[in-house]
């Protein structure tokens, strides 16, 4: 049980970031646990962005593109699934719920998706116990 | 059941004198400014919305326009110039032709020939009867000169003939009025369904019967303050000509006399009574509809005017009638005396049952009806949301 | 290394943000932060006090990096970045922490809101330590302007462009000039002829000198970048390559297809007609029915696919007062017939429109309200004895009654939509689309007609429903932005693009497979690759695919990101 | 063979032309065989018309007249029936080209004549090159002034910005939030008005008026009085000294009266120039010659010149573009709902400042009460928080007893009131009453189905009258689509007062020789195809002042009128005014063109 998870969220600055912006302009609620990073493009994310964040404590990560076919650089938000695909192997490999990882494809008119997007995230994590990442790799270091 | 609406009914309600209205949309400012409004009870857009819609049905069962006090707020108020105060009005033209069975009613509104025409024929008609029924002008006239040279009518018309004529005629026109009256009940009572009255909800209104005579206190909450002087002239006439009526109808022996009283004798003063009454409203209601400078006065159906015309020359020849028999002067006297039969006689049998006079009649009933509404309303707890 | 200045500066934005972040004490807090000289709060930072407040500290307190905490970049970026520049320090030594879109409208709790405000401007603290001076680099801009519809707007902006002797492509996907607007008879509000508007605009674009027009023309993906884009288009016999520095779209949309609405049996009675159908009848200038007969009843039923949620939201803008249109020609063609005029809210509000409406109004019309939303309409067919075609029955609002309507003759004012082809248009040029399809401007109030890419402008009823002015407006709009461009000669490109770092570099070329915008190319001799920052958007997914790291995103460089999740979580509690 | 119908129009306009006139020289047009007149022709009977059509062998109609629209499809019915083809029907409307008053006789003839020809008026009608001034002069600093500015000094050309108040930014800077997007007005407008303040090709003159305009178009020489401000701009440093101790107040304009403001002032905090100034018309010293404070405490020695005289600059320009903007419908008009009378009856534009956080009560909703003093004023107590809100949409909008026409933009400020009413007062109940809701625009129809869903009561039914009980105020209304009447207990009503054209409107169209309409709107060139341009060159017009306008098609049309100017400074050369033209030269050019048709 986690009762405030730590989120950190890369939105692509077209699609998400616009969606996540139009969330606030229209006044939509959601849970406050949420950080969020503006990158260019989802396909910009690289697992490295990923496992630092879980290094210095995160609890969960989200990353949010563009739909398929929307992207603003044509097929960066593919790229970025594929590599999400891997990475979630990877975590596994690493004994880190894959529940910590989450890929969703917000578009700029999607202010209400957004929101509930982040509400069912911190749900869930609630639902997990702590992150001991950041803990292992320092007592490991 | 849906109702077919019908562009045509708006069209023929032009002939009763409507204005342009198409001009309204629906705003419901009419409603809101008038005061007579109360929940579940008349709205005036509810109306108009009927003629715009042509709800033929719904409109001939209407009791609103009857209740309107035409203090004319919300023509004054329409954003559109769309006239809801003098439509109302015409309404009640197409009503009153709508309760009249006979069907009169409707041709006299429809045709200014027509209603003149009838008044002309009626006169003659009256003239005709008056000269076989009295011996007038033959030379003999010269016999009913009183030894003071003064006139002797009850010798050239004796006043039991006169009467006798008088109550033929007030059993038509009652006939008619009654029939009407039961009509109008019979399709605003009788034929809503939704409405349930035991015969003892018809006497509760008694308490109601003084309102019937003076104009109900609402409009004391009208923003045009003109309107009490107009109401108060209105009573002023409405008394005055019920007063010469009685005593026309029912005391013409003692009234129709030859021999000439003094001032203060109630054979004369209160027939001065009366007839400054006549007078003063004619005249008043004449140069209100002339310069129009109320909301209730802006707009004039013909029969409007026929009516004034008719009562004023009506009460014209009676007083001159008067002043002539007590001056002397008996030729004069016997042609004033046909010719103020040739008025009366018209403008009773042509505006009581089937022309402006005949609110005098509706109104109150409506007002009536109305109440008797509510009571079911009240009584049966029905929701009328179209107390139409 | 020079020694590293923040200063912070955090804003009130009036109430939205303070409201929820107790802005003095997040200032005090982030005080404390490494390199942060000074932090400062302020009601407006965006107006001119705040920014000069910014401006005068830079100078006195000398800083070398500015964090503003305010509303998103993407609204106010630019306007700090400026004040940057004004006091001599590069606009990219700058960084914004989104504490009002993202926090103070979006949370409800105070503490909670305040805590995370301060994360924010800590990771953006972390930041902008790393951040590097950019140099703005500018090209010249390639005078000639593509424009893709030829309806009125793609007209009006061409012969805008075109008479300032600039070049343009008129490109137009169907054989014939005009649009929607060549379809209609009379144009509202004071039933001027639509052909008389549009012919000569159209004669005055097929002899211009200075536009070239091409019809049965598709379009390919664009590429290039503001002030030089390049593309091929395909017209019925060849393909043509192009190239030119900006482009405007305009490509209009399409009547809502009817059928989709059961209750008026479109297509199965077939008195029933679209708008658009109607207007041709006007045009014929026999009004009949389509069994020949002269109608004696014609209903409209406004708001078909419009304002209702199973199909089309939004407002059509247009239908109301064409319908008023319809109603005066039928009454000075058919005096006789009856016309009802079924509406939910008579929407008359451009100039003259209200005027329009009252005079209409006068012509003894019925004018009956329905429900947009619930039981829409019912349409039948009447019975043979039946004096009329077609009954519409439904419950009319103003009167409560249920009512039927006879009609020879039903005109169903059709909503718009966005055409079919608008998403392959939108990929075509990069512009996004909303929830309808429809193209999203910049902003709808700064910047109408311009989009998030720069150089391509949408205008016209391909952004929301619009009437004939309201699209022209745009289309001059945008011309006014092209010229402006033009005159100015030359536009800032992007800087934030990915370099390559020789040194590292393995030659493994997976970049060049992963660059969309065919901006990286490999050097034979040396074995690198190497980017073309003019093509190169700065999407940085090669910086994310190099292996070696070889590849640096400029402004979202490994750095400047990771010390940004580092910022994010250092003040986390434990 | 060409039919005339000279058509009555149906509108009539307030000194219609004389038709006669027209209708002679219409008839000595070549290929006229025949002209008819309202009297000639039952607009009833089709038939009739094709008759006579067949008999003189017609086989154009040209219908002239104001709204030569009204009667097209009679006449393409008549002419079907005749066999001809109905496309041949050309409309020579007086409208569309601006000629409905007795003085424009010329124009309406030459209209007539294109018509005649088969020519478009606007091929027709093309008046000669002149030389350009690149320099433009807007005047107007609203968010349309400021679009056109920005857009055209971005082409690097001098545009001279004349603002009548103190600041610009116009209505817009008063305005909390804008429809739909509910971003803030603030935060869209600030960054422009600093950007006019920075830029180096905007010479911006605040309180200054335009005094005549004389010259040609592509270099007309502006007169521009600017008044005396009393305070140096350059120097002051907006610290606001001068303004502690200034003695006398005034309703704040910028807060619609909601406040008092001194003598010296700042319009507001974040106004364009962030400089003081002072206003002659309170200021002690100036009225009494007493007092002089100001002088005294300003820290920088010779910036406050009490006795400063205002000046008039003379300036040279190519282009003018108008933007003017509204004014709001003065409420105290409406007797019925007591605005003025009953203290907490307010206006729209009171409200927003009210709900806005710089406004008089820091942006809490509180109701106005008596202080000691005895006159009202806004108070930040709590218990004062209205319970309940009326809005009432159309005041002095779409009524025949006030203006004709719909103001646009009240529905949809209406709706977003009620939002911000709701969002600050989520307990308290907001109703508003409305005739039609008019939500046309991209966004909007979603937005009012928005604030139908956060319970905001939206009534059909337009108010008669709000009385006050107490400290209560009573709403009447209908409430059509409920079926009954509402009588509404409320703390406050909000009036939605629909837009007018600035009372000077007349005296600047004069002064610029463009013609405005019935209502005092400036008429454009063409409404449908040229609704920028007017009938005198390198004359534009932009925004609220040619009617009402929201904001995204104010900021469209601005850049519009830029694009005009820019176009012009493109080609370095500038089309004279359509007024310009001879109707000789019109026919003519017409002439020619026909001929060329027809080869």
């Amino acid at each position: 049980m986690n009762q405030s998870p730590k989120i950190v969220a890369f939105l692509c600055n077209w699609c998400s970031y616009t969606g996540a912006d139009l969330a606030g302009t229209s006044r939509m609620k959601y849970a406050s646990n949420i950080r969020i990073i503006r990158i260019m493009c989802s396909g910009r994310v690289e697992p490295t962005f990923v496992l630092k964040a879980f290094k210095e404590g995160a609890d969960g990560i989200l990353i949010c593109g563009c739909h398929p076919g929307d992207c603003h650089y044509h097929e960066g938000n593919y790229k970025c699934l594929r590599r999400f695909h891997l990475l979630q192997k990877y975590l596994v490999q690493m004994g880190i719920p894959i529940e910590r990882l989450k890929l969703e494809w917000i578009s700029a008119s999607e202010g209400v998706e957004f929101a509930k997007l982040v509400n069912e995230f911190t749900e869930t994590l609630k639902g997990l116990d702590p992150s001991q990442i950041k803990k292992t790799v320092e007592t490991f270091s | 059941m849906s109702q077919r609406v019908n562009l045509n009914l708006k069209n023929e309600l032009f002939l009763y004198g409507a204005k342009d209205w198409n001009q309204c949309f629906q705003c419901g400012n009419c409603t809101a400014t008038c005061h007579t409004t109360e929940n579940g009870f008349f709205f005036p857009r509810k109306t108009v919305r009927q003629v715009l819609m042509g709800l033929k049905k719904s409109l001939q069962i209407n009791i609103d326009p009857w209740l309107c006090t035409y203090c004319g707020d919300c023509s004054k108020t329409c954003p559109r110039d769309a006239n809801p105060a003098e439509m109302m009005m015409s309404i009640r033209r197409y009503l009153i032709s709508v309760y009249d069975w006979t069907g009169i009613s409707k041709l006299l509104y429809k045709s200014k020939k027509l209603e003149v025409a009838s008044i002309f024929l009626l006169a003659t008609i009256v003239m005709i009867l008056y000269l076989l029924f009295t011996t007038f002008p033959s030379g003999a006239a010269a016999r009913w000169i009183g030894p003071d040279g003064g006139a002797l009518i009850n010798k050239m018309a004796p006043w039991r003939r006169i009467h006798l004529g008088d109550w033929i005629m007030a059993a038509g026109l009652i006939t008619l009025i009654v029939t009407n009256v039961f009509y109008m009940w019979y399709k605003i009572i009788y034929e809503d369904k939704s409405l349930k009255l035991g015969f003892i909800d018809y006497l509760r209104p008694i308490s109601l019967l003084p309102k019937i005579f003076h104009p109900d206190k609402k409009y004391a909450k009208c923003d045009e303050k003109k309107l009490f002087l107009y109401w108060s002239l209105h009573l002023f006439l409405a008394l005055s000509y019920a007063l010469m009526f009685t005593i026309i109808v029912f005391f013409l022996g003692w009234f129709q006399t030859d021999n000439v009283y003094p001032i203060y004798h109630p054979q004369r003063f209160l027939g001065y009574i009366s007839t400054i009454g006549l007078f003063v409203g004619i005249i008043y209601f004449y140069t209100n509809r002339t310069i129009k400078n109320m909301e209730n006065s802006k707009y004039s159906h013909f029969t409007d005017w026929t009516f004034l015309i008719l009562l004023f020359s009506t009460t014209l020849t009676g007083i001159l009638l008067h002043f002539f028999r007590i001056l002397g002067w008996p030729q004069l006297t016997y042609i004033t005396y046909l010719l103020h039969l040739m008025v009366l006689v018209p403008m009773l049998t042509i505006e009581v049952p089937f022309s402006k006079w005949s609110h005098m009649i509706h109104r109150p009933f409506s007002l009536y009806f109305a109440y008797l509404k509510k009571l079911a309303i009240i009584n049966h707890k029905i929701i009328l949301n179209n107390c139409t | 290394m020079e020694e590293i200045r923040i200063g912070v500066y955090i804003c009130w934005c009036g109430t939205n943000i303070a409201n929820l972040v107790d802005v003095e004490n997040v200032s005090k807090e982030i005080q404390d932060l490494p390199n942060v000289v000074i932090s400062r709060d302020y009601k407006y930072m965006c107006s001119d006090p705040g920014q000069d407040l910014i401006v005068q500290d830079i100078k006195e307190h000398n800083l070398n990096r500015v964090v503003v905490a305010a509303c998103s970049p993407r609204m106010h970026e630019i306007t700090f970045r400026r004040a940057l520049e004004k006091s001599g320090l590069n606009p990219y030594l700058f960084e914004m922490a989104n504490i009002r879109e993202h926090d103070s409208w979006v949370h409800t709790n105070r503490n909670e809101a305040t805590k995370k405000a301060t994360d924010l401007i800590a990771a953006a603290v972390a930041r902008v330590k790393w951040h590097e001076p950019l140099e703005k680099r500018s090209v010249d801009v390639n005078p000639a302007t593509l424009i893709i519809g030829g309806g009125i707007s793609g007209i009006s902006a061409a012969l805008e462009i075109a008479n300032s002797d600039k070049q343009v492509y008129l490109i137009e996907k169907t054989g014939v000039l005009g649009g929607l607007v060549s379809n209609i008879d009379l144009t509202y509000p004071y039933l001027n002829s639509a052909k008389q508007v549009i012919d000569h605009k159209i004669i005055a674009v097929m002899n211009h000198p200075n536009i070239t027009v091409y019809l049965n023309t598709v379009i390919d993906q664009v590429h290039g970048y503001v002030g030089n884009f390049e593309t091929t288009i395909h017209t019925s016999s060849k393909e043509i390559k192009l190239s030119f520095g900006s482009v405007i779209v305009a490509t209009g949309l399409k009547p809502f297809d009817v059928k989709k609405v059961i209750n008026y049996g479109y297509g199965k009675l077939f008195n029933v007609i679209t708008s658009i159908e109607f207007e041709k009848v006007l045009k014929s200038g026999i009004i009949i029915t389509r069994d020949g007969r002269v109608p004696k009843d014609i209903a409209i039923i406004h708001c078909a696919g419009s304002r209702n949620e199973d199909y089309n939201a939004y407002c059509s803008r247009t239908c109301c007062m064409t319908a008023l249109k319809f109603i005066n020609q039928i009454k000075s063609a058919l005096p006789e017939t009856n016309i009802y005029d079924i509406y939910s809210d008579m929407r008359a509000f451009g100039k003259g429109c209200e005027e329009l409406y009252s005079i209409t109004s006068k012509r003894n019309v019925m004018f009956l309200t329905f429900d947009h939303r619930v039981n829409l309409p019912q349409i039948r067919q009447a019975s043979y004895q039946d004096t009329c075609n077609l009954l519409i029955e439904f419950k009319e609002k103003f009167s409560g009654e249920s009512i039927e309507v006879p009609a020879d003759i039903v005109i169903l004012m059709v909503g718009m939509e966005a055409h079919d082809d608008a998403k392959q248009v939108a990929h075509a040029v990069g512009v996004s689309m909303d929830g309808n399809r429809f193209f999203i401007e910049r902003h709808p109030k700064l910047d109408p007609v311009a989009t998030t890419t720069d150089g391509v402008y949408v205008v016209g009823t391909c952004q929301s429903p619009k009437d004939i002015p309201d699209s022209v407006s745009q289309a001059r709009a945008a011309a006014a932005r092209i010229l402006a461009t033009i005159q100015s000669g030359s536009v800032n490109v992007e800087v934030t693009t990915s370099v390559v770092n020789e040194k590292i570099c393995c030659g493994c070329q997976t970049c060049i497979k992963v660059c969309p915008y065919t901006a990286i190319s490999f050097k034979e001799d040396e074995k690198v690759s190497f980017v073309n920052e003019i093509l190169c958007k700065g999407c940085g997914t090669c910086g994310s695919a190099c292996p070696t790291g070889a590849i640096k995103c400029k402004h979202f460089t490994d750095l400047q990101i990771l010390s940004e999740i580092e910022g994010l979580m250092s003040l986390q509690e434990v | 063979m060409t039919a005339i119908y000279s058509c009555d129009t149906l509108n009539g306009s307030t000194d219609p032309l004389n038709s006669s006139e027209i209708i002679d020289y219409a008839a000595k047009l070549p290929g006229v065989s025949a002209v008819w007149l309202p009297s000639d022709i039952s607009l009833t009977d089709p038939e009739q018309v094709s008759k006579k059509i067949q008999k003189n062998n017609i086989k154009r109609i040209v219908i002239a007249g104001n709204n030569a629209g009204m009667h097209k499809s009679f006449f393409s019915r008549a002419m079907v029936l005749a066999g001809n083809n109905p496309g041949d029907i050309i409309l020579a409307s007086f409208l569309e080209y601006g000629a409905s008053h007795k003085n424009e006789v010329e124009r309406a003839k030459a209209i007539v004549a294109c018509a005649v020809y088969g020519v478009p008026f606007e091929n027709a009608a093309v008046p000669e090159d002149l030389p350009l001034n690149p320099a433009t002069l807007v005047i107007g600093g609203g968010i349309a002034g400021i679009q056109a500015s920005l857009e055209i000094a971005a082409s690097k050309n001098i545009v001279y910005l004349v603002e009548k108040s103190a600041t610009i930014g116009g209505h817009m800077a008063m305005f909390d939030k804008t429809f739909p997007t509910l971003d803030c007005a603030a935060c869209i407008l600030t960054p422009k008005m600093v950007e006019i303040g920075q830029h180096e090709y905007i010479k911006l003159m605040t309180y200054s008026e335009v005094q005549e305009v004389k010259g040609v178009p592509g270099n007309y020489t502006v007169k521009i009085l600017k008044k005396a401000r009393r305070i140096n701009p350059d120097t002051c440093t907006g610290c606001g000294t001068c303004a502690e101790k200034c003695p006398p107040k005034k309703p704040s304009e910028f807060d619609a009266n909601t406040t008092l403001r001194r003598a010296a002032y700042i319009p507001f905090p974040q106004a364009v120039p962030n400089k003081y100034l002072i206003d002659a018309s309170i200021c002690t010293y100036l009225i009494n010659g007493k007092c002089g404070a100001c002088v005294k405490l300003c820290p920088v020695p010779g910036c406050i010149n009490l006795d400063e005289k205002d000046e008039v600059v003379e300036i040279n320009v190519g282009n003018i573009i108008i933007a003017t903007g509204f004014k709001t419908f003065n409420a105290t008009k409406f007797g019925q709902f007591g605005y003025g009378k009953y203290p907490n009856v307010l206006t729209s534009i009171e409200l927003e400042r009210l709900i806005n956080a710089a406004g008089p009560t820091g942006g809490k909703i509180a109701k106005r009460v008596q202080d000691k003093k005895g006159n009202w004023v806004f108070t930040h107590e709590s218990v004062y928080t209205p319970k309940s809100v009326a809005i009432i949409h159309c005041i002095g909008s779409r009524d025949v007893n006030y203006n004709k026409y719909c103001s646009k933009v009240c529905c949809m400020y209406s709706l977003k009131l009620a939002h911000l009413l709701k969002e600050k007062l989520p307990e308290s109940e907001i109703n508003e009453y409305y005739i039609d809701i008019r939500a046309y625009g991209k966004g909007y129809e979603e937005f009012y189905n928005r604030i139908k869903k956060e319970g905001v009561n939206i009534v059909r039914g337009r108010p008669a009258k709000v009385e006050q009980y107490g400290d209560e105020l009573i709403v009447r209304c209908e409430d059509i689509e409920g079926k009954r009447i509402i009588e509404q207990k409320v703390d406050m009503v909000i009036l939605a007062v629909g837009t007018e054209p600035r009372t000077d409107s007349a005296k600047i169209a004069e002064m610029l020789g463009i013609t405005v309409d019935t209502y005092g709107w400036f008429k454009e060139f063409n409404y449908i195809s040229d609704p920028v341009n007017t009938f005198s060159g390198g004359i534009a017009i932009a925004g609220a002042c040619q009617g009402p306008k929201d904001i995204p098609d104010t900021v469209a049309q601005a850049s519009a009128a830029a694009s005009r100017v820019l176009q012009s400074i493109a080609r370095n050369k500038i089309k004279n005014g359509i007024k310009s033209l001879s109707l000789e030269q019109i026919e003519t050019k017409a002439k020619e063109l026909s001929q060329i048709l027809q080869e």
